[in-house]
C-alpha cells in the first residue's frame, strides 16, 4: 500500500527512474559504500495508522495529571494562564503554521509583518528600542544576552542574582564555558537580592542578570539594582514576565540594557515545557550585536511599504564563525500566539489581567495564612506567586496533596538550600477563590 | 495592507477577563516599581482580531500553499493529526514540573522517542532537550569538549575541523563552543578533500563537523577513509542532521562512525516549520559521551516506570528549560509511528524525487558536481548570469509568479549562484514536473525577455523589496507618532 | 483550478487503516448485494487534500474575510471559543442514544439553553429539535394545525395569512404543511396595510406568519391592532425570527402577541454558517400550543436531574433525528452566556449600525420608505438602472472589487432592483465607512463609465459567471469521460 | 467595558447618531410601540468571559460519557467511526466556516466546486445522476423524497419498511400529514423486510422506502425490494449507508430511483445528534423535483469553467409556495466533511473499510456467542451491526454494564415490540478485538 504521507504510483517511478537513467531506486544510493549501509529493516514497531496513532497518544495523554485534570498551583517559570480560542486558531492557519523562515520576503509578507508587530508589542511591554523574532526559550535568551555582554563591554564575567530562575543560571553557566565566561551568582536576602552584594560583584562585570518578579514572586528593588550595576559600567539585565507588565514598571523605564524572558505564561500552554518563545529586547545601542531575526521596515520597487529580514550581517548565514550567534530555527510561531495573545488583551486587559493576579494572590496568602501557613518572605510585596512554608518536606506534601487531587506548587529544596519545606504557589487568573480555598483546605489536611 | 496598531482604535478590547467576587483588593505596589505608562498595544475587538490575521496569513506562503523546495529545509507535508495530538489537554496542559507519577505518558513518549532515534542514527543515547539544530551543534560540542576535558586533552584539542561547504550555523557553534576553526576544502567530485584534510588533522584536533550528504546533496563517498583519519588521531566526528531525510533506513551516522550527531526534528519528522520555528535539535551520542549529556535525563526505571534523572555527575549541565520542547516531540513521535519500519520508503522516495528534478533540469542549469544526487542537488544559475544577466535570485522572484516557492540560494557558499533544491518525498511527480517546466520556461525567458525576471516578482502582494533600504533605514518597530502616516500597501 | 477528481491517480491515497491481527476473514456477501464497480473516489495523498481544500478555501470569501452585509443573514461574527467548545469530545464524541445518566452534561446545555430562549422570546416552552429556520417554521405550522384540530377546528382554519415582504420559506412552509395562503399587502409606510388585512382575517384563519422588523427592516407600527385582528378571529400569531438580532432585550415577540416563534441560533446566536449551513431553527410557543411540541422534551426533573420526555400524547411527533442539532447548541448557548443580560446592547449596536450606513447612503440611492431602519434596510438601485442602466446586480458584482460582500438583492420583492443591507453589530465604523465610500464610488461609476459595473467584478478568481447556462446544460457532477479534458480556470 | 463582540467606541456612536440625525440609540426604536417593548433588563445570568464560559461548558462536556470516556456500541444511525484530522483542518478554514450560502457565485467558488464535488462523490456512491447540496439529515431527506414521490407519480400513500430506522419513520410521519400522504409500514419477517407485503402495499403508492443495511444491520434483498416496487409504479427509495458502498452495491445499479440517508457516519462527529449531514441523490429524471441546492457547472465571462446554484426555480426564493421544498440553510460544512473523508478514504480505503466492519461484526459476533448470547437473525448477513437476545431486560442490562464502562449497545424494546431483551451492537473499525471481547466478558456478568 502506497503510504499516505507519498504520492508517487508504481508507474510514477518507472518514468522517474527512465528520466533518471537508472534501473532501480537502489542504485540511486550507489556512492554509498556498503560498509557503512544499514542492509536491514530498521527495528521499530509496525506503522500504525492515524486512528491507532491517535488512540496510542491519546492513551499516553491520558496518563498525564494536566491541569484540566488535576488543581494545579504549579508555576516556577511556566503558568497555566488562559490561552484564548483566537490563537490557536491563527496559529493554525495553514499560510502561517508550515511556512518557513521569510528568506523570501515576498512570499512571506504576512509572518514578516507579523513578526515586526511581535517587536513593536515587546518593545512596547518593555520599554525597549528593538526585540528580535524570538529566542528558544527565558534560558536561550539570557545566555544570548551573556554574549551581547561579553562583547559590548569586553570583560569575562556575568553576576546573576540567586533569585533568578535556576534553569536560567543553570543553561548560563552551561553556555559560559564556551563563551569563556565567568559566571557568578548574588545572593538573596530575605527574598530579595542584596544590593551591596551585587554592586561588590558588578565590579569588572559585563552585566548583572536579574528577574522581576523573582523566582520566589517578590518584587526586587530594580531601579536601585540596575543602578549599582550601570554604575559598575555592568550592563543591567532584567528578566521578566510579559504578563506582569500591566501593572510592573517596563524595565526600559528603570534602567535596564536589556529585558528578556520567557514568553510562555503569554500566549502558549504549558505544554510540558514548549515549545515556547523566548523574547530578547535591549536598547538601540545594541542592535548590532542582537543574536537571531529581526524584521524591518522598507519598500517595494512600487513604493509601497513591506518588510524583510534585515540587519543580517548579524547572522551566522552570513557571518558564519563571527556571527552574534548560531540561532536560525527560533521560535516564530510561538511568538505570534504571543503577538495574538497581547492583541486580544490589549492594555486594558493586561491591567487588568495583573491586577486580578495581584488579587488571587492576596486572597491566597491570606487564605493559607488562615490555615497557619507562614510566608517565607511575608513583608515582600509579590506577583503571581509566593513561598510559602508547610512544615515537612514539600515534596512529600506534593505527593500527599496529589492524592487529593491537588497540585500545591513547586517544592524548592532542590534548588535552594534550607528550603526542603518551602513550596512556591502560583496563581494565575484560571485559579478561582473556591479552587484556593480547596488548596487551604488540602494543605492543612496534608501538611501541619 | 495595516498594521494592527494602526487599526487601533482607543476603548476597544478584543478581551473580557473573569470577574471573581469579593476578594481583597490588588495589594499596591510600590510606586517606583509600578507600571506608570501602559504599553501601546492594539486595541481591536476579536472580530478584527481574527480579520487583520486571517489577511495576514493569505499573504504568506506555506507548504500547504504549495511548493516549497527550499533546499536543507526539508519541507515536507505537516501531518495534520499531529497538531490534534499535540493540542490534547494531557498533552498541552501539562505543567513541565509535575511530579513524575504524574507525567507518565510524557515521560514514557520521549523515552520511547529516544529509543527511535538511536535506532535511527545507529547510536547509544539520546537527549532530546537542544531546542533546535543549531542548539543540538553546540550541545553535542560541549560534550566534546568535556568528554577531552574528562581525558585530560582539554587543552590540547582545541580544533575542530569544518568543511567549506558547511551550513553558517556550524562555524559559528565552533566559535560560541570556544573551539577553534579548521577549514577543509572540497574535491572535484563534492567529498571533502582527502588530501587537503589529512595534513589537518592532528593531536589537537577535537572533532569534525559534517553534513553527510552534504549540502551539495552528495554522499561523500570517501567516508570510510574520513572516519579512519579522525578516530586515527583520537578525534571525535560530529553529525549534522540536518540532510537526515536522505538516509533513513540506509545508512545510520552510527554506522558511518559519527560520535554524536544533531537531528532537526522539524526537518526530517515533519514538524510545520512556523514560519521560523519552532524546532527541535536532539543529540544522539556513542556510549563514550553519555556521561556528559544534559540533565535531566529521561529514562525508564526498573519497575518499568519513567523518570528524570538529575543524578549524572559528569554531565554537562542543562541546555534548555526542562527537558525540551515537548510539543514538538509529540508531533514527531506521531510521525515517526506511522511511518514505522517503513521509514526506509521515506528517504528512497525523497531521493527519487530529487534526483527526477535534477536529471529534468541539468541541461538547462549548470550542475557543478554531475553526480546522481541524495534527497537535495544544488544547481548553478552562473552560466545565465554571464550570458543573460540573469541571477539566481532574479530565477528565485520569478518562481514566485509561477506560483512555487524558491529554492534556498547562494547556498552553499562553494558555489556561485546557487540553487539549491529540496523537493522531499512528499510530493507528486506533476508538482515536480510543473515546477521543471517553469525552471525552463524562466531559463528561456532570461534569455528572451530578461527583465521579466529582473522585475520579478509581479504577482505576489508586493514587488521586490528593497532589503538595502531596511538595513539602513533601520525601521525595527512601528513608530506611533502622528507623524508617520500609515502607507497603505 | 482543477476538480479533485482530475488530480486523483490509481494508487494513490490518503487514508491508512487500523489491521487487526488474527480476525475472522470478512464474511462473503451475496453476490448480488456486493458492490460491482467501485465508486471513483479521488485518489490522493493526504498532503494534496490539504492543499486542494486549502486552496479552494482561498476562493471564498467568508466574515473572516471581510464585510458580508447580506440582508436577512446576520453575518456577524463568529466567536473562535464556540469552535473549540463543540470540539470537546464530551460533546463531539457523544452519542446521542447515550443513556440519560451518561448525558447530564449535554442534557443540561440544551435545558439551559431553552430557558434562555424563552426570556428571550418572552414565551413559555421551547423545543430545540428543527434542524434550520424552515424546518422551525413547518413545524409551528403543524403546531398550530395540531392546536386547532384538537379544538375540532381542523377542517375550518386552513388559511395562513402572509405579508408580500414574506420571505420564500414562509409560503413554501404554508404548502406544506397543508395550508392555504392569504396574501397581506404593505402599506405606505413599510407596515402592513391594516385595512387590506381586516378584510381577510376570519374563522377560516389559522395564523399570521410575520416576520418583524419585517424583510424590508421596519418594526411593524401596528403590531398591537394586528395582534387584536388575529387574537380577536381565534387565529395564531406565527412570528419568523429571522430578524431577532434587531429587537433583543428590546421587545419579545411574545410581549407583540406572538403565539410561536422560531430562531435562527445560526443568524442572531452566531452560527457560522459553513457556506450555506448547519443551521438550528428552535421553536419557542406559548403554554396552549406546549403540549403539541416534538418529542422528545428536554426536561430538569424534580431531583435536578435532566431528562428527555417522550411521553406527550398529544405531540405532532418528531421533526428531527435525535434531539436537534446539538453542535449548534453548544456554540449559541456559549455565545448567548458570554452576552447575557447585556444582549441588549447586541441589538442596539445591530440598530445603530444599519441606521448609520443608511443615513450614510440615502442620498445616493432610493430608499422606497424613508423611517429609521432596525437592523437591517432595502435600497433600491431603480434611479440607477433607469438612469445609467446599471442594474442591483452590477452594483453587487462591482462591490466584489472594494472587497465587499455583496447585500442581498432583489429581495423582498416588493422593491424593484433591491439591496438589502444588514451589517450587523460586529463590525466598526470604519469598516461601515468603506463599505458606504464604495457604494457611492460605485454610484458615480455608474453615471461615469457604466461598463466598469457591467464587466464586474474585474478581481475575483472568476468572471461573472454565466448562470443561465447552467440551468440549460445541467452539468451537476464531474463526467469522467477522458474527453471532457479539463478546462483551466 | 465594551464587549468584545462590539467595535464602537464611545466616540463612535457619537458620531454615528450625529450623522443618523437622533440623539440617542432609543431614539432609533421610536417605531416601537411602548405596550412591547421589554421595559427591564433580560432575567439571564451575568455576562461570561471566554475563559468561564471555557470552564462552564468543558465542565458540562465532563459530565456526558462520551466515546472517549466509555467503551460504547452504539450505532442505530449514529457511528463512531473515525473522523481523520484534515476534516476538522478544512472545515475549520475561516473562509468556508463563515460563508453563507453562494448566491454570489464569484465570492463563492471554493464552496461551489466543493460542492460539485460533493455531488460527484455522492453520485457515484450511490450510483445516481443527481444529488442536492445537502439535506438537514438522514430523516429528513426522507420526508424530502415522500415530497418527490408524491408529486412525480400522484400519489398519496408512502410505503416504510418496518426494519427501517424508527426515527426515520416517525418523522416522515409528522410531516406527511402536511404534505397529505398516508404512511403505511411494511413488516420484517426475520430481520428482512417481506417482499409480498411490500408488494400488496405498493399497488397504488408513489413509493416505498426501505434501509439497507436495515435497522438490524441486516442485508435487505435490495434489488428484489426495487424490482416489486418499481413493478407497481411505486419509486423505490433506498435509505443507506455511506460507509457500506464500498462493499455494498450501488442503490443505482439495484434499481431504486432515489438513494438518501444519513452522512454522519462519513466525516462527521456523532456529537450529540447533530449537526449532520443527510444525502440525497436521484435519477436524472427527477432533478427538477428535487429539494434544495444544487451545483452546477458553467463558464464565466472570459470562457474559464466556474460553478454556481443551478435549477433556482426549483427553490422557495423564486418558487415560493410552489417550490419543492421549503429549505435553504442546509447542512453544507457537514457535507463538505463528507466531500473531505471521502477524498481521505479513496476507493481502496472506503472498501477496506467496509471489509474491515465486517470482519469485525463477525468476530463480535462469535464472541457473543460463545458467551451464551444468541444473535436474534441469525442466518442474516449484517453490516455493522446486529440484534442479540440478553435475556433480560435490555435497558437493564445497558445500565449495569455502563457501571462496567461498557455501553454495549442501543435497547430496542421502545421501538419494536417483543424486543424488550434485545440489543442492537453496532462495530465499527474503532473497536478493537480486546475491546469485543472485554464487550463479551462483561455482558457476560450482567446478562444472563
Ligand atoms: C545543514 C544545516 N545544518 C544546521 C542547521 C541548523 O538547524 P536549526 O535551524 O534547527 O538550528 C540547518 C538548518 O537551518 C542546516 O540546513
Ligand atoms: C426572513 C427569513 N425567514 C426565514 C428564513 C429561513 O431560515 P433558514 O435559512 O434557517 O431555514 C430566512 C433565512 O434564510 C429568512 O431570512
Amino acid at each position: 500500500m502506497t503510504h499516505p504521507f507519498l504520492a508517487l504510483t508504481d508507474s510514477d517511478r518507472r518514468e522517474m527512474l527512465a528520466t533518471i537513467g537508472v534501473a532501480s531506486v537502489d542504485e540511486l544510493f550507489r556512492d554509498l559504500p556498503t560498509a557503512v549501509r544499514l542492509g536491514r529493516e530498521l527495528e521499530l514497531e509496525p506503522a500504525l495508522s492515524e486512528q491507532e496513532t491517535f488512540e496510542h497518544l491519546a492513551a499516553l495523554a491520558g496518563q498525564n495529571a494536566d491541569a484540566s485534570r488535576e488543581l494545579s498551583f504549579l508555576g516556577a517559570g511556566v503558568y497555566d494562564h488562559y490561552v484564548p480560542a483566537v490563537v490557536d486558531t491563527i496559529l493554525q492557519r495553514g499560510e502561517l503554521l508550515t511556512a518557513y523562515t521569510p528568506y523570501q520576503p515576498e512570499m512571506s509578507q504576512g509572518v514578516l509583518q507579523a513578526i515586526f508587530e511581535y517587536q513593536t508589542a515587546i518593545c512596547e511591554l518593555t520599554g525597549m528600542d528593538v526585540s528580535n523574532a524570538s529566542g528558544y526559550d527565558g534560558t536561550s535568551v539570557a545566555v544570548d544576552a551573556c554574549y551581547v555582554a561579553k562583547h559590548s563591554t569586553g570583560r569575562t564575567k556575568v553576576v546573576v542574582t540567586e533569585a533568578t530562575n535556576p534553569q536560567v543560571r543553570q543553561v548560563v553557566k552551561t553556555f559560559a564555558a564556551g563563551f569563556g565566561l565567568e559566571i557568578v551568582e548574588a545572593p538573596h536576602r530575605d527574598g530579595v537580592t542584596d544590593l551591596d552584594e551585587v554592586e561588590r560583584a558588578a565590579a569588572d562585570a559585563a552585566a548583572v542578570i536579574f528577574q522581576q518578579p523573582n523566582f520566589f514572586g517578590c518584587l526586587e528593588p530594580a531601579p536601585e539594582l540596575c543602578a549599582r550595576a550601570n554604575d559598575a559600567g555592568a550592563l543591567p539585565i532584567a528578566h521578566v514576565d510579559l504578563v506582569s507588565l500591566g501593572v510592573l514598571e517596563a524595565p526600559g523605564n528603570y534602567g535596564a540594557a536589556l529585558a528578556l524572558g520567557e514568553g510562555q505564561a503569554a500566549g502558549n500552554f504549558p505544554s510540558f515545557g514548549g515549545p515556547h518563545y523566548g523574547f530578547l529586547a535591549a536598547r538601540e545601542q545594541f542592535i548590532r550585536r542582537m543574536p537571531g531575526r529581526i524584521v524591518g521596515e522598507t519598500v517595494d520597487t512600487a513604493g509601497d511599504r513591506g518588510y524583510v529580514l534585515t540587519l543580517q550581517t548579524r547572522e551566522q548565514h552570513i557571518r558564519r564563525e563571527k556571527a552574534t550567534s548560531n540561532i536560525t530555527t527560533n521560535q516564530t510561531l510561538l511568538a505570534l500566539g504571543g503577538l495574538v495573545y497581547f492583541t486580544w488583551l490589549g492594555p486594558q486587559g493586561l491591567r487588568e489581567l495583573g491586577e486580578i493576579c495581584l488579587s488571587l494572590g492576596a486572597y491566597a496568602k491570606q487564605r493559607l495564612a488562615e490555615a497557619g501557613f507562614e510566608q517565607v518572605f511575608a513583608d515582600r510585596p509579590t506577583f503571581k506567586e509566593f513561598a510559602v512554608r508547610v512544615g515537612r518536606n514539600a515534596r512529600e506534601v506534593v505527593a500527599a496533596a496529589r492524592e487529593r487531587g491537588v497540585h500545591p506548587g513547586h517544592a524548592l529544596g532542590r534548588d535552594y538550600e534550607g528550603m526542603d519545606d518551602v513550596l512556591l504557589v502560583a496563581v494565575t487568573e484560571r485559579r478561582t477563590p473556591d479552587e484556593i480555598d480547596r488548596l487551604a483546605e488540602v494543605l492543612a489536611e496534608v501538611a501541619r | 495592507m495595516k498594521l494592527i496598531y494602526e487599526k487601533s482604535q482607543a476603548g476597544r478590547r478584543a478581551s473580557a477577563l473573569p470577574r471573581y467576587e469579593n476578594l481583597p483588593a490588588a495589594p499596591g505596589i510600590p510606586a517606583e516599581l509600578r507600571r506608570s505608562e501602559p504599553p501601546r498595544l492594539p486595541e481591536v475587538p476579536e472580530f478584527e482580531l481574527v480579520r487583520h490575521f486571517t489577511e495576514l496569513s493569505t499573504r504568506n506562503f506555506g507548504v500547504d500553499t504549495g511548493f516549497y523546495p527550499l533546499g536543507s529545509c526539508t519541507m515536507k507535508y505537516n501531518p495534520r493529526i499531529n497538531e490534534r495530538l499535540a493540542a490534547l489537554p494531557g498533552f498541552a496542559r501539562m505543567h513541565p514540573l509535575q511530579e513524575e507519577g504524574g507525567a507518565q505518558g510524557a515521560l514514557e513518549l520521549m523515552w520511547r522517542l529516544q529509543e527511535i532515534l538511536a535506532e535511527v542514527t545507529g547510536l547509544d543515547a539520546v537527549s532530546l532537550q537542544p531546542a533546535a539544530g543549531s542548539q543540538g551543534e553546540l550541545t553535542g560540542l560541549l560534550l566534546v569538549r568535556a568528554y577531552f576535558a574528562a581525558r585530560g586533552e582539554g587543552d590540547q584539542r582545541r580544533k575542530v575541523v569544518i568543511p567549506d561547504t558547511a551550513h553558517g550555523t556550524n562555524p559559528a557553534s565552533v566559535t560560541m563552543a570556544g573551539f577553534e576553526l579548521t577549514h577543509v576544502q572540497t574535491d572535484a567530485r563534492g567529498n571533502i578533500d582527502v588530501d587537503d584534510l589529512r595534513g589537518k588533522v592532528d593531536e589537537q584536533t577535537a572533532a569534525l563537523m559534517l553534513t553527510n550528504p552534504s549540502t551539495l546533496g552528495l554522499f561523500d563517498e570517501n567516508i570510510e577513509e574520513i572516519e579512519r583519519i579522525f578516530h586515527g588521531a583520537g578525534a571525535l566526528m560530529y553529525y549534522d542532521g540536518a540532510n537526515l531525510n536522505a538516509v533513513c533506513g540506509i545508512s545510520r551516522p552510527g554506522d558511518m562512525g559519527f560520535d554524536v550527531v544533531h537531528i532537526n526534528l522539524h526537518k526530517t519528522f515533519s514538524q510545520p516549520h512556523g514560519g521560523g520555528g519552532p524546532g527541535g535539535g536532539p543529540i544522539a551520542v556513542r556510549d563514550i559521551l553519555e556521561p556528559f549529556l544534559p540533565v535531566p535525563a529521561v529514562v525508564k526505571r526498573e519497575d518499568g516506570g519513567f523518570g528524570l534523572d538529575f543524578d549524572r555527575p559528569e554531565t554537562i549541565g542543562k541546555v534548555r528549560g526542562f527537558t525540551g520542547p515537548f510539543g514538538v516531540f509529540v508531533r514527531s513521535y506521531a510521525f515517526l509511528r506511522m511511518w514505522g519500519p517503513r521509514l526506509r520508503e521515506m528517504s528512497e522516495a525523497a531521493v527519487l524525487n530529487a534526483n527526477y528534478v535534477l536529471a529534468r533540469l541539468k541541461e538547462t542549469y549548470d550542475l557543478p558536481f554531475d553526480r546522481l544526487c541524495m534527497h537535495e542537488f544544488v544547481l548553478s544559475a552562473r552560466t545565465m548570469k554571464r550570458e543573460h544577466g540573469c541571477t539566481a535570485l532574479d530565477v528565485a522572484k520569478r518562481l514566485m509568479d509561477y506560483g512555487f516557492h524558491p529554492p534556498t540560494v547562494y547556498f552553499p557558499l562553494i558555489v556561485p549562484e546557487a540553487l539549491m533544491i529540496e523537493p522531499t518525498e512528499t510530493e507528486a511527480k506533476e508538482t515536480l514536473d510543473a515546477f521543471c517546466d517553469a525552471m525552463i520556461a524562466i531559463a528561456r525567458e532570461a534569455a528572451e525577455k530578461p527583465e521579466v525576471l529582473k522585475d520579478a516578482p509581479h504577482r505576489r502582494p508586493v514587488r521586490r523589496l528593497d532589503e538595502v533600504r531596511a538595513a539602513k533605514n533601520q525601521i525595527v518597530k512601528f513608530g506611533f507618532e502622528p507623524a508617520q502616516e500609515p502607507i497603505e500597501a
